[in-house]
């Protein structure tokens, strides 16, 4: 077990440091100055540019050989250092994005992990019967093929604007700043609801067809028969067929957090939800390297550390992974 | 186990829910909604750094926080007192006298005085503007500054005595002038002279809460009804149009809003500066700028044909939706009092031009432009395919529609032009290294004291390609001459109107016959109110809120301080 | 004509657990003699017959054919060489023929292969000429896909192809597990016939009675390791290895009943026996009989287990 | 008798019609007794002990009764077969290595199904335990996953919860085609041991291999093409069969007394027939090489000794 | 697949989701295909006589603030946002599909770098990568937008295909193409893939219907083609000229619609051919 753990240790290393070698890569192998693009907003001001250009170049070592480049940017990884802002200037990345992150994983991490508990049991509920499953079905595709911003905008404009139930911008209402009162946080949840929902949604259809097709499969399976051959009733067998279908659905939940980065991106720019995503589609518009760098890298940590801890929490919740790796 | 499993799930959600709160205060805030005005539109990006002078800065730090030594109104082109009660050029003509209000203070309560000021304009290099031709400053007394200049740019100077913020000596002081821009003062530090201190902040505002104890309450006979006023950062379109017809966090916007007339028809509670088209002030000129580098734009025939065949009418009428004004003449000038002495009809009407597509065409054939192989398409005279590209920044949408107008004009006459969208990055890239076609850019073009600042930015400069322009002149037009008239307009002191005229209208005419830029349409003073909570809004008619309606960056000193000192609460 | 030394294969599991597949094997098949390798599952068998067919790599040893060791050339054309002399028949007939094609395109890629050649026409008759000798009627089968036909008749078409190539020696690979009871006596009859126009064979079988039905020696293998090996008729009346004698017993038979057995006298090696469950040192195979080895242990009691 | 089942035929539906799989089988378990049921793939065998189970589509019963301890099964109604299934008739399966559910530990299983049922776990939790030390499973295995365990030890664990009950009839469906000989050897003296010590009163012993009927069945059932060929006394089918395709199969089978070289075994030939239209009359006419006209109609049953029946017309039997 | 085998086709006509999922696409080939006849304007082209007018006779589905031919627009626009699909698709399972198909069938260390590269990348969100990469390039047209998209979206394909190709290759036709001298190149092309044509066909939808879904994502966030039209765009525009909350239903449903339909008919073709397929997931 050790040895598997220590195994996928070093793969998820492995994989965060390609992550973060393609972060610093491509940015580099792009046409264009970024170091030129924030002198540029400044010219409105300052009057001494080609001076400033070169002080700049040389504090973000734009001037030094490609590969101590590199070294210097793993250097300052390691020291938490993730350059400057260009566009917002002069604040750090990691200050930026340390205090975007939090407000990204409240409304991703609930939505993937309700929408993976209610989707699962909505599908299995779905699949026990093949009229449910024909009249529901079409409605889980057409969710899980709804973009998340055409979601977001419809959700924003119908409860939020038309009907006036929900807040449709920022974190929480412009009335306030944050306080761990009670009042705030249900000031939060309100506005949490709608992006929430987009997200929510979206994964919900997903969750439910690929919950539906693996009970079908797992009904199938000899064990199922088995159960049915002693006579056991078929709330037993569902429930045996449930238990071990959510298993590849686990896996899935992996794969998912990935995916539900895209629903976060767009999510929280149509509603202005001040989180990563907000600052990643920014940083882009206004080139700004070291923001959309990491952005990106504190997207690629997150995914990975929940990909990480689904591996070995999977070795606690399928005993046959647990069993294979015996032999080690 | 199923359940436990989903209880212990359900538990983590509730935990992360609660992360974002751990960072932040203990003390319950929710500001009343009648002590509270919500403004957007110019606050950008997340509120960085709270430095008055990078050039980052959120929106509403100069002008609330921190003070000018004056005001100017640019509805009425006057500048008025603030901390300054005048500044008066000497007899010399090199030193300018200030004179502060009586009862200046910081908001700690300590007094600001003559030392402050002197200190802003002899700290630093880049981040002083007078840096360069500012001599000494002289302390004559507590109340009183002499500012020697080696060099007096009038126009210049002028410009900044209402835009540059005054900052705490005692502050800066501490920090050495090269790290001046690196400096990130604490809230604690953010000690400014102006009515409102900084509240707190989030990634998508800037909350101002008002300064009970402002110098300003006596000194100036003024004070602020809102308590607090919060900078929301300005939010997807749709968004803001939702929250500003329901007002119920939103009272203002400064930004462009599309489909806007269709909306404030339907919305009574919206208030717009004119009740009907143009809807919005002139407040900024877009030009098309040539890259004189290349062929043929660096044929001044081709220009003014190009000149003639832009139909600006659609570009107001179609992807403004009326909401600006039609410029008067090709002069390329606001209507704005403060340049009215300027606008020099006569040279717009001689050598200026209009929409003309037939004129445009035969400019062309003239100068041997003509379609010889039948394809519709005009080649250069010696008969290679001619095509070019106009660009403006992905994203602005508002000029990515007025560019498919201008493209559509010139393909009409003949010309292969194709829109171009790059993003913002190589749209600046490539303007500052000159490696454009042509480009659309308004960037020295706002509402001044003085059409210096116009030409300033046009003319003032010239840089080869292979090194980079950063003032205005991207096109590369070098007309030397040109550069020492707009440096003579500066050394003629402001209100010798009639003698900088002499030099504007020399400048008016090579422009207009040259054409170096082609100035296309006057952008709006983008403002739009709800009057649920606030009125007495600026406006054109019944409303006693005669300022300039904007709280834009350097914007507050033109006018949205005083906007804002005379709302009312409904 | 093959003679295979010191074969071992070991898989990597893991990084760090290892399965020894096949560990030391040593055997011969001559001319015209159908060797069977009898064992359990996980007894090696299948991994030698995929080694001699050069389908998987062995991990040490030699397999020499002709005197040329062929783990050592890996060159295609020497490996086409060998495959014209050497050729198989795999256990399950349905997957080894491909379920979009119809069957005779096996005889097609042979004369793409090995006979471009050839002309059409002289080609189709060699090919009907060696269905009809292995009893298939070629009108049949040929245009059928696998699924039309049964199992016995697609082990002859596998079996016809090896004449085609007018192989040496036949790898027979459980070619019979999977057919019917009615018919796989058919195919094994067929495997006596080829040996009898001078066709060799290693015949791969779990099925003690089909190997002593059909094979002049035998090879009887447990965990990847010989346990005993010679003429067959003298190995199965006479079993030395405890592991084949119990092999034996479990034998369900048709003249007698495994309570009926009658006793077997006690083996006479016992103590020397090579114990495959002990993972130290390599088994030995020691004779006992003419053409009757049994595996010896190197390692000494006590250092074991 | 414990077990009479008469004239059952099971068919599947397809698109294309009825495959008539079972089609019109009696035959009957005495008390305490061994049924082998043999014959080569596709001869209905496995339909019998899926049908007798458990009847779900596309498999439907098309005719026929199943007496149980005097009992009719409601072999049409699959709810109320679920009272018979597991305490009166039970099935060791065919993918008995297949059969656990992986993620559930083995005693947890045996609960979730006892409570499923409506028994009383603890009563049964020390019969459990006996069980398994009576099939030689080490102790401690209830606590866990099948995962952990040998082939053969899972293929003990069905065997032991399909007879938990002691049910009267146990269906052993083609249980040891997928072992080694040496387990082969072992599971069926462990099903002979369960019917020696009363925990099944009677056994239907499917398989392919006639050789292990021999050892332990009582009697042998030979099927050919959905139908019965033959039944009676175990030495009696395998040394003195009557029915020609018995005959033949016997001696196809290749066993340790002769070789090749001392004498060849013969084959059947041709296939059998297509069960979606069966041809009409003895369905093994085709293949026979006794065939007589009056063999286009379905032979009746022949009573040819103790308990031995012949479905064949040949005279000299 | 067996197309002789009259029991998939059997199956095909008369499964209700390949029938939805098929009419649905073939509603919008039909569009994309036979639509520009019908279509007077370019998508671009000021063609309406007034802004943001409602549907009407001249412009079908209404215009947009800017005079566009709604009609026109959504023609055009469904074209590139197939092409875009198309080609996404196409790229994203090529790539998946040689790299699982030399994995598996090579094995050794090759199949272990392979695995590994397919491993790291799987798990890097691909959309993040997508971003960064469409972020510093110069130029995005609907081909490189499909390039992006299809470059990202591969790992999954290459591990599936990876491990059908594992269990192909322990099946008897392959090691008898082996023995019978066969190349390997020639055992993958002609033994291994046509074997796997269904998974690919499915595959494939799913990278269609997927890169759709991204490339809107991207158009959104400022990153689609600069030039030309795809529903994308459309959404996006409609969005920033605030057609919803001024009340122009026809500019902002037509694209939002479009692409939630066109996604889930290829998810529906797809459920379809797997139940087809599959005789476990069939209909009795």
């Amino acid at each position: 077990m050790k040895k598997y753990i220590s195994r996928k240790i070093f793969m998820y290393l492995l994989t965060f440091f390609v992550a973060i070698s393609i972060n610093w890569l491509i940015p580099r192998m792009m046409p264009g100055d970024p170091i030129l693009n924030l002198i540029s907003k400044l010219s409105r001001q300052a009057t001494n540019n080609a001076r400033l250009y070169a002080e700049l170049n040389q504090k973000f070592g734009m001037d030094k050989p490609l590969f101590s480049q590199y070294l210097l940017y793993l250097k300052n990884l390691t020291q938490g250092d993730l350059g400057q802002s260009i566009i917002f200037y002069p604040k750090t990345v990691a200050a930026i994005v340390s205090k975007a992150l939090p407000y990204s994983l409240t409304l991703t991490i609930p939505a993937i992990l309700l929408s993976f508990l209610v989707g699962n049991y909505l599908g299995a509920l779905a699949a026990r019967k093949k009229m449910l499953d024909n009249t529901v079905l079409p409605f889980w595709y057409v969710l899980t093929a709804t973009p998340y911003l055409w979601l977001s905008m419809l959700l924003a404009w119908l409860l939020g604007s038309k009907l006036n139930l929900f807040p449709i911008s920022g974190a929480y209402s412009f009335s306030r700043l944050p306080s761990a009162t009670l009042s705030f946080v249900l000031d939060y949840l309100h506005h949490w609801v709608l992006p929430f929902a987009s997200i929510f949604f979206v994964q919900l259809g997903g969750w439910a067809i690929g919950m539906r097709n693996l009970i079908i499969y797992e009904l199938d399976a000899d064990y199922s028969k088995y159960l049915r051959a002693l006579g056991a009733p078929d709330k037993l067998v569902r429930r045996y067929a449930y238990r071990n279908a959510r298993l590849p659905q686990i896996t899935g939940l992996a794969v998912q957090l990935g995916v539900v980065v895209v629903g976060a991106i767009t999510t929280e720019v149509v509603f202005g939800y001040p989180g990563i995503g907000l600052i990643l589609a920014q940083a882009i518009l206004g080139q700004d390297y070291f923001v959309v760098q990491g952005a990106f890298l504190m997207v690629v940590l997150c995914v990975l550390g929940a990909n990480f801890f689904i591996d070995i929490a999977y070795i606690f919740i399928d005993p046959r992974v647990r069993h294979s790796m015996i032999g080690d | 186990m199923q359940r436990s499993k989903r209880f212990i799930l359900l538990a983590l959600a509730a935990l992360l829910l609660t992360l974002p709160l751990a960072a932040t205060a203990e003390k319950e805030t929710d500001f009343g909604r009648k002590d509270t005005v919500y403004v957007t539109g110019g606050m950008w990006s997340i509120p960085t750094s709270f430095n008055p002078i990078t050039w980052s800065v959120p929106a509403g730090l100069r002008g609330l926080t921190y003070e000018s030594l004056l005001t100017y109104d640019a509805l009425s082109d006057q500048l008025k007192p603030w901390l300054a009660k005048s500044a008066v050029w000497q007899a010399d003509g090199k030193t300018l006298r200030v004179t502060l209000n009586p009862g200046t203070t910081w908001s700690d309560g300590s007094p600001l005085t003559a030392e402050d000021v002197a200190f802003t304009f002899t700290y630093g290099a880049w981040s002083n503007p007078f840096a360069g031709y500012l001599e000494t400053a002289n302390v004559i007394d507590d109340r009183t500054c002499d500012l020697v200049f080696s060099d007096p740019a009038y126009h210049s100077i002028n410009l900044n005595l209402y835009i540059w913020p005054i900052i705490p000596q005692k502050i800066w002081s501490q920090i050495p002038a090269e790290e001046a821009t690196d400096f990130e003062p604490s809230l604690e530090q953010s000690i400014g002279s102006g009515p409102y201190v900084i509240e707190g902040y989030d990634q998508d505002r800037v909350v101002y809460q008002r300064d009970d104890d402002w110098w300003g309450i006596k000194g100036l006979e003024r004070s602020f009804p809102a308590k607090r006023v919060v900078y929301i950062k300005s939010m997807a379109n749709n968004v803001a149009m939702a929250m500003l017809s329901q007002g119920r966090e939103l009272d203002m916007a400064n930004n462009y809003v599309s489909g806007l007339p269709a909306f404030t028809a339907n919305n009574p509670a919206l208030h717009t500066y004119y009740k009907g088209a143009p809807y919005n002030l002139p407040d900024n000129i877009v030009f098309l700028m040539p890259n004189h580098t290349k062929k043929p734009f660096n044929d001044t025939a081709f220009r003014r044909a190009l000149a003639f065949a832009i139909n600006t009418d659609d570009i107001v009428e179609i992807a403004y939706e009326n909401m600006i004004v039609k410029p008067e003449n090709s002069l390329g000038l606001l209507p704005h009092p403060g340049w009215a002495a300027y606008n020099n009809d006569d040279i717009a009407k001689n050598l200026g031009y209009s929409f003309n597509q037939d004129e445009a065409s035969r400019l062309l054939d003239a100068a041997g432009y003509r379609d010889t192989d039948g394809d519709g398409l005009r080649e250069y005279p010696d008969g290679s395919a001619l095509s070019f590209k106009v660009s403006v920044p992905y994203g602005w949408t508002d000029w990515m529609d007025a560019l498919r107008i201008i493209t559509d004009n010139f393909r009409e006459v003949g010309l292969d032009a194709r829109p171009d969208f790059p993003d913002e990055g190589r749209y600046q890239n490539e303007m500052v290294k000159g490696e454009f076609d042509m480009l659309l850019n308004n960037w020295g073009a706002y509402r001044s004291s003085s059409p210096f600042s116009l030409y300033q930015f046009l003319f003032s400069t010239y840089t080869p390609v292979g090194e980079d322009e950063w003032t205005g002149n991207f096109g590369r037009y070098d007309n030397e001459t040109l550069r020492n008239l707009v440096q003579e307009f500066n050394r003629i002191p402001m209100d010798k109107t009639q003698e900088s005229n002499a030099i504007v209208r020399q400048i008016q005419t090579v422009h207009m016959q040259d054409m170096p830029y082609i100035p296309l349409w006057i952008n709006g003073m983008w403002f739009v109110a709800n009057t649920n909570t606030w009125t007495n809004w600026p406006g054109e008619v019944g409303s006693t809120n005669q300022n300039y309606p904007s709280l834009w960056t350097d914007k507050l000193q033109i006018g949205g301080l005083w906007m804002l000192s005379e709302i009312k609460l409904k | 004509m093959l003679q295979v030394e010191g074969l071992s294969k070991t898989y990597n599991k893991s990084s760090r657990a290892r399965v020894r597949a096949v560990n030391n094997v040593s055997f011969s098949v001559e001319k015209g003699q159908i060797v069977s390798l009898i064992g359990e599952s996980g007894s090696g068998k299948s991994t030698i017959g995929n080694m001699v067919l050069q389908l998987t790599k062995p991990s040490s040893g030699r397999i020499l054919f002709g005197n040329q060791d062929i783990t050592r050339q890996r060159s295609r054309s020497s490996l086409k060489e060998y495959y014209r002399k050497v050729q198989g028949v795999f256990q399950d007939p349905f997957s080894t023929f491909n379920p979009i094609f119809r069957v005779d395109r096996v005889f097609a890629i042979l004369h793409r292969e090995f006979f471009p050649n050839e002309a059409a026409e002289a080609w189709q008759q060699r090919v009907e000429a060696a269905l009809l000798s292995v009893g298939l009627t070629p009108a049949a089968v040929c245009g059928a896909y696998c699924h039309q036909l049964s199992g016995g008749q697609l082990q002859r078409i596998l079996i016809a192809r090896a004449l085609l190539l007018e192989a040496e020696l036949l790898v027979a690979d459980e070619i019979i597990s999977m057919l019917d009871a009615s018919t796989r006596i058919d195919v094994l009859n067929l495997l006596g016939e080829m040996r009898e126009r001078g066709l060799s064979m290693m015949f791969v079988t779990h099925d003690l009675s089909l190997g002593y039905y059909i094979s002049d020696r035998v090879i009887i293998l447990y965990k990847g390791v010989m346990v005993e090996s010679g003429n067959t008729q003298t190995v199965f009346s006479d079993p030395q290895h405890p592991y084949s004698r119990s092999l034996l017993e479990a034998v369900p038979r048709l003249d007698v009943r495994w309570d009926e057995l009658p006793p077997r006298p006690a083996s006479r090696h016992e103590a020397a026996m090579f114990n495959p469950d002990c993972d130290k040192g390599s088994p030995r195979m020691e004779q006992i009989g003419e053409d009757h080895w049994i595996a010896v242990r190197d390692c000494l009691p006590g250092t074991e287990l | 008798m414990s077990v009479e089942v008469e004239n059952l035929k099971f068919y599947y539906r397809t698109r294309k019609g009825s495959v008539k799989a079972l089609d019109d089988v009696s035959f009957s378990i005495a008390d305490g007794e061994i049924l082998g049921i043999a014959g080569e793939s596709g001869c209905g065998k496995s339909t019998l002990s899926n049908g007798l189970i458990h009847v779900c589509p596309p498999m439907e019963l098309a005719g026929g009764s199943v007496r149980l301890d005097g009992k009719n099964l409601p072999l049409d109604k699959p709810d109320e077969m679920n009272t018979y299934r597991f305490r009166n008739l039970s099935i060791i399966p065919q993918y008995a290595l297949n059969a656990m559910n992986p993620t559930v530990k083995i005693g947890r299983y045996v609960q979730d199904l006892m409570q499923s049922r409506g028994i009383d776990y603890s009563a049964i939790e020390k019969l459990f335990a006996d069980r398994l030390r009576f099939v030689r499973l080490p102790e401690g295995i209830q606590k866990r996953y099948p995962i952990e365990l040998s082939g053969g030890m899972k293929q003990r664990v069905v065997m032991v919860i399909s007879t938990l009950l002691n049910p009267s009839l146990l269906l052993c469906d083609e249980i040891t085609s997928a072992l080694d000989v040496s387990t082969q050897k072992v599971v069926s003296a462990l099903v002979a041991a369960f019917r020696d010590e009363k925990i099944v009163k009677s056994v239907s012993f499917v398989t392919h291999d006639v050789p292990v009927l021999y050892q332990i069945a009582d009697r042998i059932l030979i099927m050919y093409a959905g139908q019965v060929a033959e039944a009676g006394p175990t030495e009696e089918i395998i040394h003195a069969a009557k029915h020609p395709y018995t005959q033949a199969l016997v001696a196809a089978m290749p066993e340790m007394a002769s070789t090749y070289r001392q004498k060849k075994h013969a084959s059947i030939p041709g296939k059998p027939p297509a069960l979606l239209d069966p041809p009409e009359g003895c369905r093994f006419k085709e293949r026979c090489p006794y065939r007589m006209p009056c063999c286009d109609e379905r032979p009746q049953k022949r009573l040819v000794g103790n308990g031995h029946e012949v479905y064949c017309w040949k005279e000299d039997l | 697949m067996r197309l002789k085998d009259n029991d998939i086709l059997h199956y095909a006509l008369r499964n209700r989701k390949l029938r939805i999922g098929l009419a649905i696409i073939a509603f919008f080939m039909l569009v994309m295909l036979a639509g520009p006849l019908f279509a007077r304007w370019e998508a671009r082209e000021r063609a309406g006589l007034y802004p943001s007018a409602p549907p009407n006779s001249t412009n079908w589905m209404g215009t947009t603030k800017m005079k566009e031919d709604i009609f026109s627009q959504f023609i055009f626009g469904t074209q590139s946002t197939f092409l875009i699909g198309f080609l996404a698709g196409c790229i994203g399972t090529t790539i998946g599909l040689s790299i699982g198909f030399f994995a598996g069938y090579v094995g050794g260390w090759f199949d272990e770098l392979l695995m590994m590269l397919t491993n790291i990348l799987l798990v890097i969100p691909s959309i993040a990568l997508l971003i960064i990469l469409a972020a510093y390039l110069p130029y995005r047209g609907v081909q490189i937008q499909s390039v992006i998209i299809g470059c990202t979206a591969w790992p999954w394909v290459a591990r599936a295909v990876r491990s059908q190709t594992l269990s192909l290759k322990q099946r008897g036709f392959v090691s008898l193409a082996r023995i019978s001298g066969v190349s390997p190149l020639r055992i993958i092309f002609e033994d291994i893939a046509p074997n796997m044509l269904s998974y690919v066909v499915m595959v494939f939808i799913l990278q269609f219907g997927g890169a759709i879904l991204y490339a809107v994502a991207l158009d959104f966030i400022g990153l689609g083609p600069t030039r030309g039209i795809s529903l994308g765009l459309m959404m996006q525009e409609a969005f920033q000229n605030n057609a919803l909350q001024v009340g122009y239903w026809w500019w902002f449903i037509p694209s939002g619609l479009s692409i939630t339909l066109i996604v889930s008919g290829l998810f529906f073709l797809n459920t379809g051919l797997d139940e087809v397929f599959n005789p476990k997931l069939r209909d009795q």
